[in-house]
C-alpha cells in the first residue's frame, strides 16, 4: 500500500432526491491504470467530480501522497496534480484548438502570451498524438471525436500525478483508442496513476491493472483485473448474473422481404460539402448499418435523409411515393425518427423534465393546438422510464441531472413514443453500460420484428454485426459499398472501408 | 404670424428696439446667411412650437439657410452638433441648450473659429461670458416668483390666512432648468409667506405622472387647497385625479375647492383657465424665431446687440381679481407684471 | 485559402472596418461642400466620443464574459456630478476629482462584480439596479446643475494639441486640426485593452468564460476571480470614461449621459462583440463608436430633418447597418465553413 | 415533524414562493410607514385606496411583462422597444379617433376599430423585431434597439410632433371606469390578458415549445419544432400586448403623448420578469412570477410616493430594494444561509 498516491474514504454525495454516492472508498496506486466501472447512474462521474472539486465534499476525506487535501474547484485539483477529462467534452468552442490546449497555462514571453510557442507546442502535441487538427482552427469547427482527442491531449500534457479519464473513448474509433492506450501505458510507466471510466469491457481488460466497481452509489469492491473474469465483472456491476451478449441475434428471424417497396428509398441524395450523392434503400423490418472511419460521413448521410441538413440533390421515396423534405418535421410526418449523435448539443433539452423530453417529439408532431393531456404525458413517460429502466428521481426531474447514459435512454424513449416507421439511430449506445447496451440492441431487433425500418450507426463493428442485416460502407463522404449476408464479417468490412485489396484498416490518411 | 404674445411683450432689458414684425430678406444681398441651430429635442408641444417658430422665421424665404439639428435631449449630441456646424463654416450658431452648464470647451472652439453664437431659451453658465454673443430667453425663477406673488395677493384679497395655504408642488423633471427655477420660486415664497408645503414630488412634466402623483398625495389624507403644477400637462393630470377623487377644482379655496396653478400657457392650458379649472397659468414663451432674426440682422449690419435679453412673459387668469403683481425679475429687481384675462380670442391666438 | 484562415472575430472586425470606411467616404463625397471632407470633421468623432470609447471598452470586456453592464450611463453622471461638486462646492483640486472619479467607478465595479460573480445574480438586473442607484445618488448630491470653473480642470479640458495639418477657412484663417488629450487617453486605453485581451492570461480567460463558463471551470480556470476582475476593470474604465466625458462637457447634472449605456452597447455590438459572450475586440468597439458617430454626423450635416425624422433616419441607418452586417457575416461565415470542410476533406 | 419540515421545504422551494414573499414584504413595509395603506373605501362611487392604485397602475406593466416573459423565454433576450411601441399604438389610435385633428371631442371612427388598428400596428412592430431576431439572428437587444430609437419618432411623425387629445368621454373608459362599475377598467384589461394568456398556455403547447426552443434551439429543430417561427410569434405577441398597454395608457390621459407614453417601462418590464424568478437567458419561464414581479415594482413605486420619499432619492431606494430582493432570491445566497444555520444547529 505504500505506493498509494490517492485515497478517498467515506465519500458521500446527495442531490435533491438522489443519494448519488454513499460511503465510497477508493484508492489509486502510483503507476497503475485503474478502471472505474458501473452501470449508467452508478455514480462514477459524481465520484470524479467530488474528487476534483466540482462538487463540494460533503463527508469523508481525500488524501494524496499521505496529505489531506480539499479541492474547492478544478483549479485546486490541477494544482494538486490531478488533471481530468470529464465525460462531456468540456472545452471552449469559441477558442482555437491551440488555446484550448494551453489556456490557463499559456507559455509566455515576459508579460505576454507567446502565441508562436502556443501554436508550435500545440502542433507538436497534436502530432505526437496523431490528432488531425490545425492549432489555429476554432475548436467549434472540429468534429466531436477530434474535440475529445483534444480534451485528452490537454489533460495529458499537464505534468500530473493523477490522470482521470471519464469515458474518453465514447466517440473514438479503434485507431484512436489504440493511440490513446499507447499513451496511457507510457504515462503509467512514468508513474502516473490513471483512473479510467469506460463501458467497453475489452478496453478495460486491454489496459487496466485494477478495477473498482460501483453500483447504485455504493462501492462493490476493488479487484485486480487479472483476477476478475469478464462475466463476474458484469455480474458485479449489475448485481445479478448476466448472459453474454454474443448471441442476441438468434431468435430473431430475418423476415425482410427485399422485393417489397422500400420504406425509404433515397436516390442520389446529397448535401454539398458534407455527403456526396448516394442511393440507399431500407425495407420494412430491416436493420441497416452504416459504417466507415471516423468522419466518413455517416452522420451526414442520415442527416440528409432526415432533413436535418436539407438535401440539395436527389429524390427521396417513402413507401414508393416521391416526397420532399425541407425540415425535420416533414420527415417526422412521414414517419421518421432521428436520434442524433451529439447528445448534449442536439439531443437533450437540458432544463426540461424527463417527461417533457420524452413527449416533445410526439407533441411537435401533433401540433401546437393539440396539447397532450397531462395524463397521457405521465403515462407515456412512466411507460418508458419503466421499459428502458431510466434511473431518475422522478419523471419531473430535469434531464440535465441524469447521468449521461440515462439521458441517452430518454432520447431513445422520445423517438419510440412517436412510433416511427423508420428510425435512425446515430450512435445510440454511446456512453451506455453493457447491460443496457444489450437491451438496446435487443430492442432494435424487436422493433425490426415489429416491421419498422431502422438505420443503425455505431463505432463498434461487433455491435453492428450483432444487429444489422445489411451494412453500407462510407469513405470520405462517398458511399463505397454495401454488404449483406455472408459478407457481414469483420474482415470484409475492413476491406471495404480501406478500399484496398489487402484488407485491414489503415490510418485515415 | 400669430405671435400674439411675442408682440405683446416688451424687452425688460436694455433693448429698446421695437420688434420687427415681418422679416425681410436681409439687406437685399444675394448671399443667404447660414445658421446652424441646435435644438433640445421635441419632448413637448412647447418645444415643437419653438422649433416651428425658428424654422419658420429663419427660412430660405427670409434669406437664411438653416442647418437644423435635434439633440434628442442629450447635451453631448449638442456638443457634437456645434462642432459639426463649425466645420461647415456656418455664419451663426443658434443654441437652445439642453443644460445650462458644460459649454466652455465647445463655445471656445466656436469663438476660435470666429462664429458668433446666439443662445436661446435657457441660459448657459460659462466661465467667460464673451464665449457667446447674445442670449435671449425665459427666466424660470421669475416665473415662479410671479406665480407665487399672485397666490399671496389672491389669498390676502379673499381673506385667507397665509398660514392656511396648504400647497402641493408637482415638480417638473428633476434637474431640468424649468423645474429648478419654478421650484425655487415656490420654495422661497413658502418660506417668506409661511405656507405649508404639504408634499413635493415630481410629475416629470407629464400628464400621466402628474395624475399618479396627485392620486397618491390625495390618499395620504392630508389637507390640501392649492396644487402648484410646474407645467400644463401635469396640471391636466392633477385635475383628473382631483375630480376622480370627488374634489372640486376651482379658485374658491374657502369653500373647499382646490386651486390648480400651472405654467406654460399652451392652448389647452388656457382653455382650462377659461373653464375655471386652472386658476393661474404663467406663460413661458417659445416663439424665439423673430428675436433671433432681429439680432442677426443687427449683427450683419455691424450693430451691437444686447448681451442678455429676457422675453417678457404674461400671466393668465380667469378673471381680474388680481390685475397686476409685482415680483422680482431675474436680476432681482422688482418688476410689475400684468395678469391677462383669458378670452376666446386669446385662446384662438395660441398656435401651440 | 488565406481568407479561410480568418477567425470569426477577425471576419466580423473586417466587415465593420470596411463598412465604416465605405460610409465615411460616401459622406465625404456627398457632403464635400459641407466640410465633411475636412480632417477636423474626422477628428471630431474622437474628440466628442473619447469618454464613450473608454466606457464602451470596459463594457466590451464584460460582454466578452457573457455579462453586461447597463449602469455605465449613470456612473458617468455620478462621476461628473461628484467631480463638479468637489471642485466647485468643496474646493478640491482637479486631481482629487479625477481620483474620486476612479474610486466611484471602482466601487461600482466591485459591488456589481461581487453580486454577479459570487451570488450569481443576473448581471442585467444588478446593473439595472446600479443604473437606478447611480442616477438617484447623482440627484442626492445636487438636483441643480453644477458648472465646473476650476482653473486646472478647464486647462485640462481646453488644452488643444495641434496637428501639423489643417485647412484655411472662409475668413482666411488657417485652422490647424487639433485633438484634446482625452483622445490620446482613449486611444491608449483601446490599445492597452486590446493587448491585454490578446496577450494576457486574464484576457484569454475572459474569452473562455464567455465561450462556455462551465467548461472554463472544468478546465481549471479561476472563473470567479476572472469575472470579478472583469467587472472591476469595467467599473474602473467607466469611472475614467466618465471623467473624460466630464472634460468634454465641464458640468454635472442629473440628466447627464442618459442612455449612454445603449450607445456603448450598440457600439460594442456593431464592432462585432456578441452579447452572448466569447467574441469581441475593443478595436471593433472603437469602430462601432466611430460608426454611430458618423451616422449622427451625417444627419447633422444634412441638417434639414425634423426632430422625429432624425430619430427615424438614425434608426433606419442603424438598422441597415446591423442587418447588412448580419447578412454579410452570416453568409460569409457559412461560405467559409464550407471552404473549411473542403480543405479538411482534401487533407483526409 | 419530519413531514412538516418537508412540507415547509416544498413550499419554500415552490417557484412562486420567493416572488410572493417579496411582494408581501414590500406591502408590509408600507403598513408600518403608512397605517392606512391597506384601507380600501368607496369614494365618489369607486374603489379607493393605495392597494387599488397599485393594481390599477400596475396594469400596463403586467401586460408588458406577459409579453416580455415569452420573448425572454424563446429568444433568451429582451425586447427593449416595448415602451416606444406603446407610444406608436397610442399615437395611431388617437390620431384616427380625432380624424387628424390635434384636439377633438368627437370620434372620427369607432373606438374599437381605432384601438384594433393601433394594436395591429404594434403587432407589426413586433413582427419587425421578430424578423430581425428569428430570421436574421440579430441579438434581441440590438434588434429591438432599432425600434427603441425609431418608435417615438414614428409616433411623433403620426401626431405631427404634438400631443393629440381625444376628449370624447367614451375614450376615457378603457383607462377609467365602465359606467358605474367601481373597479377601474385597466384592472379588467390586465386580468383578461392574463387569463387569455394562461388559457393559451394551458390549452396549447405554445409554452412547452417556447421553453424548448429557448433552451436548445438545435435539438428543438430536430424534434420538429420551427424555432424561427416560434421566436417570431413571441415577438408578435409581445408587440400586440405592448400595443394594448399603449392604448390603456393613452386612454388614461385621453391623449397620445408620443414622448412619454411607456417611457422607461421596458426596463420595469424586464425587471418584473427577473423578479418573477425567470432566467433572462431564456428557457423555462414562470408567467405568474413575472406578473407578481410587475405588481411588486408598482407596489414599490406607489409606496415610495405614499411615504413621500423625495423624488430625487426614489431611484436609490428602488435600487436598494431590487438588490435586496434579487439577493434573497439568489440560490447561492439561500444555500449560504442554509449552511450557516445548519452549522449553528450542529454547534448547539
Ligand atoms: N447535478 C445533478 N443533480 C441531481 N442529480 C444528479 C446530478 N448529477 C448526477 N445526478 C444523479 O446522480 C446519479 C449518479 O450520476 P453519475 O453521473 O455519477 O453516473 P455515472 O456513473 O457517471 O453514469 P454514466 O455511465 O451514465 O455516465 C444519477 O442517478 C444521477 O441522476
Ligand atoms: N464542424 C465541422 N466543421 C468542418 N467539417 C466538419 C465538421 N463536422 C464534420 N465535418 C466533416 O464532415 C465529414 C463527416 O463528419 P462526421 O464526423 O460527422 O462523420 P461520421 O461518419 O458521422 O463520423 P462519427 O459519427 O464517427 O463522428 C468529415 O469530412 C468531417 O471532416
Ligand atoms: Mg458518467
Ligand atoms: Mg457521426
Amino acid at each position: 500500500m505504500e505506493d498509494v498516491i490517492l485515497e478517498m474514504k467515506n465519500i458521500s454525495k446527495t442531490f435533491p432526491g438522489v443519494k448519488a454516492l454513499s460511503n465510497v472508498d477508493f484508492a489509486l496506486r502510483k503507476g497503475e491504470i485503474h478502471a472505474l466501472m458501473g452501470e449508467n447512474g452508478a455514480g462514477k462521474s459524481t465520484l470524479i467530480k467530488v474528487l476534483t472539486g466540482v462538487y463540494d465534499l460533503e463527508g469523508g476525506s481525500i488524501t494524496m501522497a499521505g496529505k489531506n487535501i480539499v479541492n474547492h474547484s478544478p483549479e485546486d485539483a490541477q494544482k494538486n496534480g490531478i488533471s481530468t477529462v470529464y465525460q462531456e467534452v468540456n472545452l471552449c468552442p469559441n477558442l482555437t484548438v491551440g488555446e484550448n490546449l494551453f489556456i490557463g497555462r499559456e507559455p509566455r514571453k515576459g508579460l505576454f502570451i507567446d502565441w508562436n510557442a502556443v501554436n508550435k507546442r500545440s502542433k507538436k502535441l497534436l502530432d505526437d498524438l496523431n490528432i488531425e487538427a490545425n492549432p489555429k482552427k476554432l475548436l467549434g469547427d472540429c468534429s466531436i471525436a477530434v474535440q475529445q482527442m483534444i480534451a485528452i491531449a490537454r489533460a495529458v500534457d499537464q505534468n500530473c500525478k493523477v490522470l482521470i479519464l471519464d469515458e474518453p473513448t465514447s466517440s473514438l474509433d479503434d485507431d484512436e483508442v489504440a493511440k490513446l492506450f499507447t499513451l496511457m501505458r507510457k504515462l503509467r510507466d512514468n508513474g502516473v496513476g490513471i483512473i479510467f471510466v469506460t463501458h467497453f469491457l475489452e478496453q478495460v481488460y486491454e489496459v487496466c491493472d485494477r478495477i473498482t466497481v460501483l453500483r447504485n452509489g455504493e462501492l462493490v469492491g476493488s479487484y485486480e483485473a487479472s483476477e476478475l473474469p469478464r462475466v463476474q465483472l458484469v455480474a458485479k456491476m449489475m448485481g445479478k448474473n448476466f448472459d453474454d451478449l454474443a448471441d442476441i441475434k438468434s431468435g430473431h428471424e430475418n423476415k425482410v422481404d427485399m422485393n417489397s417497396t422500400p420504406v425509404i428509398d433515397a436516390r442520389g441524395i446529397g448535401h454539398t460539402g458534407t455527403i456526396h450523392p448516394f442511393d440507399l434503400a431500407v425495407h420494412k423490418g430491416e436493420v441497416i448499418g452504416l459504417t466507415g472511419l471516423l468522419g466518413a460521413g455517416r452522420s451526414e448521410m442520415v442527416r440528409a435523409i432526415y432533413g436535418a441538413d436539407k438535401a440539395d440533390s436527389g429524390q427521396l421515396y417513402v413507401n414508393g411515393k416521391k416526397v420532399k423534405i425541407n425540415k425535420p418535421l416533414d420527415a417526422m410526418m412521414l414517419g421518421m425518427g432521428y436520434l442524433p449523435e451529439d447528445r448534449k448539443k442536439d439531443g437533450i433539452i437540458a432544463d426540461l423534465s424527463v417527461r417533457e423530453n420524452i413527449i416533445i417529439a410526439l407533441q411537435a408532431k401533433k401540433g401546437m393546438f393539440h396539447l397532450m393531456s397531462r395524463k397521457e404525458m405521465d403515462e407515456a413517460a412512466d411507460k418508458f422510464i419503466d421499459l428502458l429502466q431510466i434511473k431518475t428521481a422522478s419523471r419531473e426531474t430535469p434531464i440535465k441531472s441524469l447521468s449521461g447514459g440515462n439521458q441517452q435512454k430518454v432520447i431513445i424513449a422520445r423517438w419510440l413514443l412517436t412510433n416511427p416507421d423508420y428510425l435512425i439511430l446515430d450512435e445510440p449506445t454511446r456512453g451506455i453500460d453493457v447491460g443496457t447496451k444489450t437491451e438496446i440492441q435487443k430492442l432494435v431487433l424487436d422493433l425490426a420484428d415489429q416491421g419498422k425500418a431502422i438505420t443503425f450507426i455505431s463505432s463498434e463493428i461487433e455491435e453492428m454485426l450483432r444487429t444489422c442485416s445489411r451494412m453500407a460502407v462510407l469513405r470520405d463522404g462517398y458511399k463505397v459499398g454495401e454488404l449483406s449476408g455472408d459478407q457481414l464479417n469483420q474482415a470484409d468490412i475492413m476491406k471495404t472501408i480501406a478500399g484496398s485489396e489487402n484488407g485491414g484498416s489503415e490510418n485515415a490518411k | 404670424g400669430q405671435a400674439t404674445s411675442g408682440g405683446k411683450s416688451t424687452s425688460s432689458s436694455s433693448s429698446s428696439s421695437s420688434s420687427a414684425s415681418s422679416s425681410a430678406s436681409k439687406g437685399g444681398s444675394g448671399k443667404s446667411v447660414t445658421i446652424g441651430f441646435s435644438q433640445v429635442g421635441a419632448e413637448s408641444d412647447w418645444r415643437t412650437a419653438s422649433t416651428k417658430s425658428m424654422k419658420g422665421t429663419l427660412s430660405s424665404k427670409n434669406g437664411y439657410t438653416m442647418i437644423f439639428d435635434d439633440a434628442q435631449q442629450k447635451q453631448e449630441n449638442q456638443i457634437k452638433a456645434l462642432r459639426n456646424f463649425i466645420q461647415q463654416d456656418v455664419d451663426y450658431i443658434a443654441l437652445d441648450p439642453v443644460t445650462e452648464s458644460g459649454w466652455d470647451t465647445v463655445l471656445k472652439e466656436a469663438k476660435d473659429a470666429g462664429i458668433p453664437v446666439i443662445i436661446v431659451d435657457r441660459m448657459v453658465k460659462v466661465s467667460d461670458d464673451s464665449l457667446y454673443t447674445a442670449w435671449v430667453g425665459s427666466d424660470f425663477k421669475a416665473e415662479g416668483n410671479k406665480a407665487c406673488e399672485w397666490l399671496k395677493q389672491y389669498a390676502d384679497k379673499k381673506g385667507i390666512k397665509q398660514s392656511d395655504i396648504n400647497i402641493v408642488d408637482i415638480q417638473g423633471t428633476i434637474g431640468a432648468s424649468a423645474q429648478i427655477g419654478r421650484t425655487e420660486g415656490l420654495n422661497d415664497a413658502v418660506k417668506a409667506n409661511g405656507w405649508n408645503l404639504v408634499a413635493q414630488q415630481t410629475g416629470e412634466f407629464t400628464q400621466a405622472k402628474g395624475q399618479e402623483v396627485m392620486e397618491s398625495i390625495l390618499k395620504s389624507g392630508k389637507k390640501i387647497n392649492v396644487v402648484y403644477c410646474e407645467n400644463d400637462n401635469e396640471a391636466f393630470g392633477a385635475i383628473d385625479a382631483l375630480e376622480a377623487a370627488g374634489k372640486k377644482v376651482g379658485s374658491d379655496i374657502k369653500n373647499g375647492e382646490i386651486m390648480v396653478m400651472s405654467f406654460d400657457s399652451t392652448n389647452a392650458g388656457l382653455t382650462d383657465v377659461k373653464n375655471g379649472k386652472i386658476a393661474l397659468d404663467t406663460e413661458c414663451n417659445p416663439l424665439y424665431g423673430p428675436r433671433v432674426d432681429e439680432m442677426i440682422k443687427k449683427l450683419e449690419a455691424g450693430q451691437k446687440v444686447p448681451h442678455l435679453q429676457y422675453i417678457d412673459e404674461a400671466m393668465f387668469a380667469k378673471d381680474n381679481t388680481i390685475p397686476t403683481v409685482t415680483a422680482k425679475n431675474a436680476k432681482g429687481e422688482d418688476t410689475k407684471y400684468d395678469v391677462t384675462v383669458v378670452t376666446d380670442d386669446v385662446i384662438k391666438g395660441r398656435s401651440y | 485559402m488565406k481568407k479561410a484562415k480568418l477567425s470569426k472575430t477577425g471576419f466580423l472586425l473586417l466587415i465593420t472596418i470596411v463598412m465604416f470606411a465605405v460610409m465615411y467616404i460616401a459622406g465625404m463625397i456627398i457632403f464635400q461642400d459641407k466640410g465633411f471632407a475636412k480632417p477636423q470633421m474626422f477628428l471630431n468623432l474622437f474628440i466628442s466620443n473619447a469618454g464613450l470609447i473608454v466606457i464602451a471598452c470596459g463594457l466590451t470586456i464584460v460582454m466578452i464574459t457573457g455579462g453586461i453592464d447597463i449602469s455605465v450611463g449613470s456612473v458617468t453622471a455620478l462621476v461628473c456630478m461628484s467631480a463638479a461638486d468637489v471642485m466647485e462646492n468643496k474646493g478640491m483640486s482637479a486631481v482629487f476629482a479625477l481620483f474620486l472619479a476612479l474610486i466611484i467607478g471602482l466601487a461600482f465595479g466591485v459591488v456589481q462584480g461581487y453580486l454577479v460573480t459570487y451570488l450569481k445574480i443576473q448581471p442585467f438586473i444588478i446593473t439595472l439596479a446600479g443604473m437606478f442607484f447611480g442616477r438617484g445618488l447623482t440627484a442626492v448630491i445636487s438636483t441643480k446643475m453644477i458648472s465646473i470653473k476650476n482653473k486646472m480642470f478647464l486647462a485640462w479640458a481646453n488644452e488643444k494639441m495641434y496637428l501639423p495639418f489643417g485647412y484655411t477657412n472662409r475668413h482666411g484663417v488657417l485652422v490647424h486640426a487639433y485633438i484634446y488629450p482625452t483622445v490620446v487617453i482613449a486611444l491608449v486605453v483601446v490599445v492597452l485593452i486590446q493587448i491585454m485581451l490578446k496577450f494576457s492570461k486574464f484576457g484569454r480567460a475572459l474569452f473562455a468564460i464567455g465561450g462556455n463558463e462551465q467548461s472554463a471551470v472544468l478546465m481549471g480556470l479561476n472563473v470567479k476571480s476572472t469575472k470579478m476582475k472583469a467587472y472591476v476593470l469595467d467599473g474602473f474604465l467607466a469611472g475614467l470614461g466618465g471623467f473624460l466625458f466630464c472634460l468634454n462637457s465641464c458640468a454635472g447634472f442629473v440628466e447627464q449621459a442618459k442612455g449612454l449605456e445603449m450607445d456603448a452597447i450598440s457600439a460594442a455590438v456593431i464592432g462585432g462583440t456578441l452579447l452572448s459572450g466569447g467574441v469581441g475586440t475593443v478595436v471593433g468597439t472603437l469602430f462601432g463608436v466611430l460608426i454611430t458617430g458618423t451616422i449622427q454626423s451625417l444627419i447633422t450635416t444634412q441638417g434639414t430633418l425634423s426632430s422625429w425624422w432624425v430619430r427615424i433616419v438614425l434608426s433606419i441607418m442603424l438598422c441597415f447597418f446591423i442587418v447588412l452586417q448580419a447578412i454579410i457575416g452570416g453568409a460569409g461565415l457559412k461560405k467559409k465553413d464550407k471552404g473549411k470542410e473542403k480543405t479538411a476533406k482534401a487533407t483526409t | 415533524m419530519q413531514s412538516n419540515q418537508s412540507k415547509w421545504s416544498r413550499i419554500t422551494h415552490a417557484p412562486l414562493f420567493m416572488p410572493i414573499v417579496c411582494l408581501i414584504a414590500v406591502l408590509v413595509l408600507n403598513v408600518i410607514q403608512t397605517p392606512t395603506f391597506f384601507k380600501i373605501s368607496i369614494n365618489n362611487g369607486v374603489l379607493y385606496g393605495y392597494l387599488i392604485d397599485i393594481i390599477n397602475r400596475g396594469s400596463e406593466l403586467v401586460i408588458l411583462a406577459v409579453g416580455m416573459t415569452l420573448v425572454t423565454a424563446a429568444s433568451g433576450g429582451q425586447d427593449i422597444s416595448v415602451g416606444a411601441v406603446m407610444a406608436v399604438a397610442a399615437a395611431i389610435c388617437c390620431q384616427l379617433l380625432t380624424g387628424g385633428q390635434k384636439t377633438s371631442s368627437t370620434l372620427a371612427m369607432p373606438i374599437i376599430v381605432a384601438a384594433i388598428i393601433g394594436i395591429l400596428v404594434a403587432g407589426l412592430c413586433g413582427a419587425f423585431n421578430g424578423f430581425l431576431v428569428a430570421n436574421l439572428h440579430i441579438q434581441p437587444m440590438v434588434a429591438t434597439l432599432i425600434l427603441f430609437t425609431a418608435g417615438r419618432g414614428i409616433a411623433q411623425l403620426v401626431t405631427k410632433g404634438q400631443i393629440t387629445y381625444e376628449r370624447a368621454p367614451s375614450y376615457k373608459v378603457l383607462g377609467g371606469y365602465i359606467g358605474k362599475c367601481p373597479v377601474p377598467t385597466p384592472i379588467f384589461v390586465a386580468i383578461i390578458t392574463v387569463i387569455v394568456m394562461q388559457l393559451i398556455l394551458k390549452k396549447t403547447a405554445l409554452g412547452l415549445y417556447v421553453e424548448s426552443v429557448g433552451i436548445n434551439g438545435s435539438a428543438s429543430r430536430l424534434v420538429g419544432l420551427n424555432s424561427t417561427m416560434l421566436k417570431f410569434i413571441t415577438y408578435v405577441i409581445c408587440g400586440l400586448l405592448a400595443g394594448l398597454a399603449g392604448i390603456v395608457a393613452s386612454s388614461r390621459i385621453y391623449s397620445a403623448d408620443a414622448n412619454n407614453i411607456g417611457l422607461n417601462l421596458e426596463m420595469d418590464a424586464i425587471l418584473a420578469v427577473a423578479l418573477g424568478g425567470n432566467n433572462l437567458g431564456g428557457g423555462k419561464f414562470n408567467m405568474m412570477g413575472s406578473i407578481i414581479g410587475a405588481y411588486t415594482i408598482q407596489a414599490l413605486t406607489t409606496s415610495l410616493y405614499a411615504m413621500n420619499v423625495s423624488a430625487d432619492q426614489l431611484p436609490v431606494y428602488k435600487a436598494i430594494v431590487v438588490v435586496i430582493i434579487v439577493v434573497i432570491q439568489s440560490p447561492v445566497f439561500r444555500d449560504k444561509i442554509a449552511n450557516a444555520s445548519k452549522k449553528r444547529k450542529a454547534v448547539a
